[in-house]
């Protein structure tokens, strides 16, 4: 898959639990469909199916003390920062022990003890907030990346322009993630994009920048570790565009018009679970049983996290309008 | 507009096809007329509204944007400035926010500010409103709120009527014009008269004639507010709906004939209770129709507070039958 | 908080100085606090309020930003997120439209649907108002619309006293606080205490007593409702004016314990009349003192009008002494 | 001053034209500052001292069908574009007589005939606009221009980036004029761009792009009419910057704080009035009397102008909110 300079790293439980981590997000996502379907979730629901090497690839590359940033696609990165699947999974249910309370719903997932800032739904929204946080860490002087994480459609919003400016011109340690699944709902991104080359548009502020395959969970890796390292060192903006494909539907309420099934189809191939456990195969870096243990072990995760969402609570009535501001010191 | 005869002649539709019809129509009566906005061709709409109208009438009518709220909301002010009659979907009021410069210090203020040599005769579209378990981002209901601003006009079609008939009226508005379409609306089915057409915009309409108590409300409250009529004429209550369909201007007149009627008012508004529509309504009752009022003038709007994911606190968040039926109680004291 | 001693000794000093004050004391008392926006810096403020601060505290505690609203306030909102104390200055209310994203989805929505995790302590403020000929896109009066969203504080200092004390305490908030300073007050020339310091934010207040009817208001305005008050004297009536001071939340206890004595109101503000902050108070009086009113409630706003350049245009467009002294009249069957 | 390869326009009755447009800015100008410390003008008022040859240069190479949008500092634009002094004078004093009805003043001078569409005083307001105006133009299939010009400092805004993509994106033939002064306000480019170099800004939309010495009235011409040109052929957007500098303050309120008065007077010796006079007197192509006789033509408009001003009306009191919409057809 990448370049042999990035092998060193790859120990037998070092892609087991990338492996992992991805077929995990897969599994619970696939049980968050089901469970929509069964109405236990509601609202709005997008599954992040087939862009599992990007959140794979880059977060665990972060240390704790650094801060994540992302969209209402963000089941996948809240799993790999370490949000327990409880907690997702309650949140999803509206549950009061969900990691939003159960206020936020699948969009809003936020976790303080991970800096784990959300969960946004307005696209492009989360960009002035990362340069924010990362703002305040220069400020400080902290040696602490803010990764914000956002899809192709944010690049055409005036808030991507500010805030890549903001970034570059202050020196803010933001690692700025594009992923680019080249559809923002059904606007294919020559539709949005005058340049569809959109690691280019780093340059434009001075910012350094680098695309990858983002089906390549190793190769993302890389880039990532190379960015993250980038960003602590020099304390100044990076852009890692990873270029990746949404095999299902945006959201569940998208009949896909705008594509064929064939491009699907064809993107199926390289999607990137099959692809790296058949390279850890070919290989020999992965067994039968080793496969056989990960599945189990994320079946019994999910269970848990059914059975704990299951048996959640629901917020009294009392407390609707709670949270709207702090509670008033006692 | 429809005659009484052709009424007979109707046709079984949803408020979302009422709205694809109203925008095919426009396309078909009037080359000026284009769609522009997120996902409204590809896509067909995100809430399937202009599904089909791609094929029908290609890319450069069904015009796909890219994410750009501002700068493509200020090219459709721009087009229609310069002579076109565009209909701008802001997909929903939510992502409006990053278009208010455009709508407040352009659309709203350059008739005036160019000494009336230039207007522009763009309608903008979207959706409003809770209800579907979006959260505190995609959940505002701010038409009320838009209602503020001079130089606009915010109409809120409840009806199948209205979603078919408000669109080619304001495209012959010479100002913009914004429309609200509530989103537990765009499946509600009704009858529509066949020939349905345009209608006018800016009369509110007693949609339920009653005596004891005037329930003022428009758009997605509408038909919840007329469930509370029900349910309160079976308690021996009977109560007149009106639905503003204008929100700004107001038609006060057909307000204070009814409140005058009735001596006592209560405003249902999906907004966020401070500075909502509803205060601005029961204080022009109170300066027009003060010394009629018998009580007074009840309000039923949302809870001030982000509206939260799950269903029983959304719920409790916006009005409710319940909560109208009890404040109408209490107009009436009968609480 | 300064004692009645302290008070004896006092300085001359301007609206604007007191702001600076204000922003000085900040920046020397907490090392999280720092203020950002267009020209606060090298220019030294918009309406020179910043003048002199960055040669005091460096550039980046006085930064200047780029032409980016959004993008700044959000950063201002982020930082605030990430444990700092910024002040983030809007220029004026005209340009917030362009962070009213950030501001609305973000700064105000984030405590909520994040659980109470996150809070986003940010203090912004703005010029507001008209008076200075400025025409069309600059002369907003908009804190009332902003007191609308459910999850940020509003603030309007009137005084000399709330424009140097109002910051601290805002800043010491654990949620988004909006400051809006009129434009027109920043010449105001008046005592302060040497010594002064914080105040609430959370009270209104009483700035004349009177018995014969209530006044109600709040930054800019109250100088024309005082003056109104007191020609309104010479004619034998005696007008209490309240200050609102903090327009989100509403005091509304000493709104409707004046109300209740005086029986009569008349809301002055400075936003159109459609939706304006005085639709609320108004709305709110009936609410709660409806059966103590006499009258009904009188409201002094802008006209239905983007404000005009000229001066005799603009000046009968928004409130004036005369009006608010006919209003009250006509509350009092006077007229 | 410019390439022999722009000389042949350069006939004698041309350049006195040009040289005369520039005059009568910058003296209007002079007069407008004095009316405004004898307060007869009020609000904001910008001057554009120093800048004119950019609008001087643009502007007529524009045919009647094209359409103009400008900023808050615009007397410059709506003179050369053929507003009637009168007019734009009488609006500055917020006559009934003036352009806008007297309702606007001096940021946002209008005029239909001339297809001149404001006066905008919000920074970057006017971009998303004049996309719209191309895209009309555009979808009539009507080969005219719209020429938008814009500070240095729009280029942060988050219109300017959505509005350029749009206009690449579409193809929409807006010719974007950046007036490079290197301020705005009292922020120095480099404090509100991470790249300065402001014509890099199109290329990433994959626009064409050109930036020339703003203070060259021929070579801004020969520019413009380049740029005019490209736009009108290929239907597409351009992007001009010219390199400029405002020798005044930016509005009557600014105490300049953030320059030295030596910068302004290394820029004075540099400014397109003086440079062009003087290269015309060099190459023999004026004569004294020519300037005589501009200054006095310039002189009687002037005059006119202040008399048409003085003598104009007031809008009635009754009026006030007329406009706000359009009347109601009789
Ligand atoms: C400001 C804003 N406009 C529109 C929407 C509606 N919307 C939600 S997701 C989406 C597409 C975003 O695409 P992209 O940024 O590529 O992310 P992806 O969904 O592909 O991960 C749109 C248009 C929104 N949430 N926010
Ligand atoms: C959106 C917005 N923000 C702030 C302002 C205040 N303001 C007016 S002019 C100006 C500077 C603009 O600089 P530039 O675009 O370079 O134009 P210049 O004045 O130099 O011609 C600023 C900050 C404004 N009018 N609009
Ligand atoms: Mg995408
Ligand atoms: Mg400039």
């Amino acid at each position: 898959m990448s370049a042999a300079a990035d092998k060193p790293r790859l120990s037998r439980a070092h892609v087991l639990d990338l492996l992992k981590q991805m077929i995990r997000i897969r599994r619970f996502e696939d049980k968050c469909a089901e469970l929509y379907t069964r109405e236990k979730i509601r609202g709005f629901l997008h599954l992040y199916d087939g862009e599992e090497a990007v959140a794979v690839g880059v977060i665990p590359v972060l240390e704790k003390r650094d801060r994540v940033v992302a969209t209402y696609r963000e089941h996948g990165h809240a799993l790999v920062r370490g949000v327990p699947m409880t907690a997702v999974l309650a949140e999803m249910y509206g549950r009061l022990e969900g990691c939003s309370r159960g206020r936020g719903g699948s969009m809003h997932l936020f976790d303080h003890a991970s800096n784990f800032y959300g969960g946004n739904a307005i696209v492009g929204g989360g960009l002035p907030l990362a340069a924010g946080l990362a703002l305040a860490d220069r400020m400080r002087g902290e040696p602490v990346v803010t990764a914000c994480f956002f899809g192709e459609g944010a690049v055409a919003e005036g808030e991507f322009h500010e805030s890549l400016n903001l970034a570059a011109l202050w020196g803010l340690p933001v690692l700025f993630v594009c992923e680019n699944n080249l559809y923002a709902m059904g606007t294919a991104l020559a539709l949005s994009e005058s340049e569809t080359d959109i690691q280019r548009k780093a340059a434009c502020y001075r910012i350094q920048a680098e695309a990858v395959d983002g089906m390549d969970v190793v190769a993302v890796e890389a880039a990532g570790r190379r960015a993250v390292h980038a960003v602590r060192e020099t304390g100044k903006p990076y852009f890692l565009e990873c270029r990746t494909y949404r095999l299902r539907a945006h959201s569940m309420f998208d009949a896909q018009l705008y594509r064929d099934k064939a491009e699907v189809e064809a993107w199926r191939l390289k999607e990137p679970i099959v692809r790296f456990q058949g390279w850890l195969e070919a290989n020999r870096m992965i067994h039968a049983d080793d496969l056989v243990r990960i599945e189990a072990e994320i079946a019994a995760e999910i269970a848990e996290a059914v059975a704990f969402a299951e048996s959640g609570t629901w917020e009294p009535l009392d407390q609707l309008t709670r949270f709207t501001y702090a509670d008033k010191a006692a | 507009m429809a005659t009484a005869q052709a009424k007979a002649q109707t046709i079984e539709i949803t408020y979302r096809e009422a709205v694809r019809e109203a925008i095919r129509d426009a396309l078909k009566r009037d080359d000026r007329v284009f769609l522009m906005g997120e996902d409204v061709g590809r896509y067909g709409g995100c809430y399937a509204v202009s599904k089909g109208l791609l094929a029908e009438f290609g890319p450069e009518r069904i015009r796909d944007t890219p994410l750009s709220e501002s700068g493509f909301t200020g090219a459709g002010i721009g087009a229609a400035m310069a002579g076109m009659r565009p209909i701008v979907e802001l997909m929903t009021v939510n992502f409006s926010l990053l278009a208010l410069d455009q709508i407040l210090n352009t659309a709203a203020t350059v008739r005036h500010m160019s000494g009336n040599q230039f207007g522009a005769p763009v309608v903008i579209r979207m959706a409003t409103g809770a209800g579907r378990q979006l959260a505190a981002q995609h959940s505002h209901s701010l038409e009320g709120w838009y209602a503020h601003i001079p130089g606009i006009k915010v109409l809120a079609p409840a009806t199948l009527d209205d979603a078919r008939g408000m669109l080619w009226t304001a495209l012959q508005d010479p100002d913009p014009v914004l429309i609200f379409e509530n989103v537990m609306l765009y499946n509600m089915t009704g009858k529509l008269a066949a020939d349905a057409g345009p209608v006018d915009i800016d009369k509110a309409v007693v949609r339920r004639a009653g005596k004891d108590i005037s329930l003022v409300t428009y758009g997605g409250s509408l038909w919840k507010t007329l469930q509370a009529a029900d349910a309160l004429a079976a308690e021996g209550i009977d109560a007149e709906v009106i639905d503003l369909r204008s929100l700004r201007p107001l038609d006060d007149a057909t307000v204070m004939a009814s409140v005058s009627k009735t001596r006592r008012a209560v405003i249902v508004d999906e907004g966020w209770r401070t500075g909502s529509l509803a205060a601005e309504i029961c204080t022009r009752i109170v300066e027009q129709a003060f010394w009629e009022l018998d009580a007074p003038v009840g309000r039923v709007c949302s809870e001030e507070v982000p509206i939260p994911y799950p269903r029983h606190l959304e719920e409790a968040a916006i009005p409710q039958a319940p909560k109208i039926i009890a404040a109408a109680k209490a107009a009436l004291g009968r609480a």
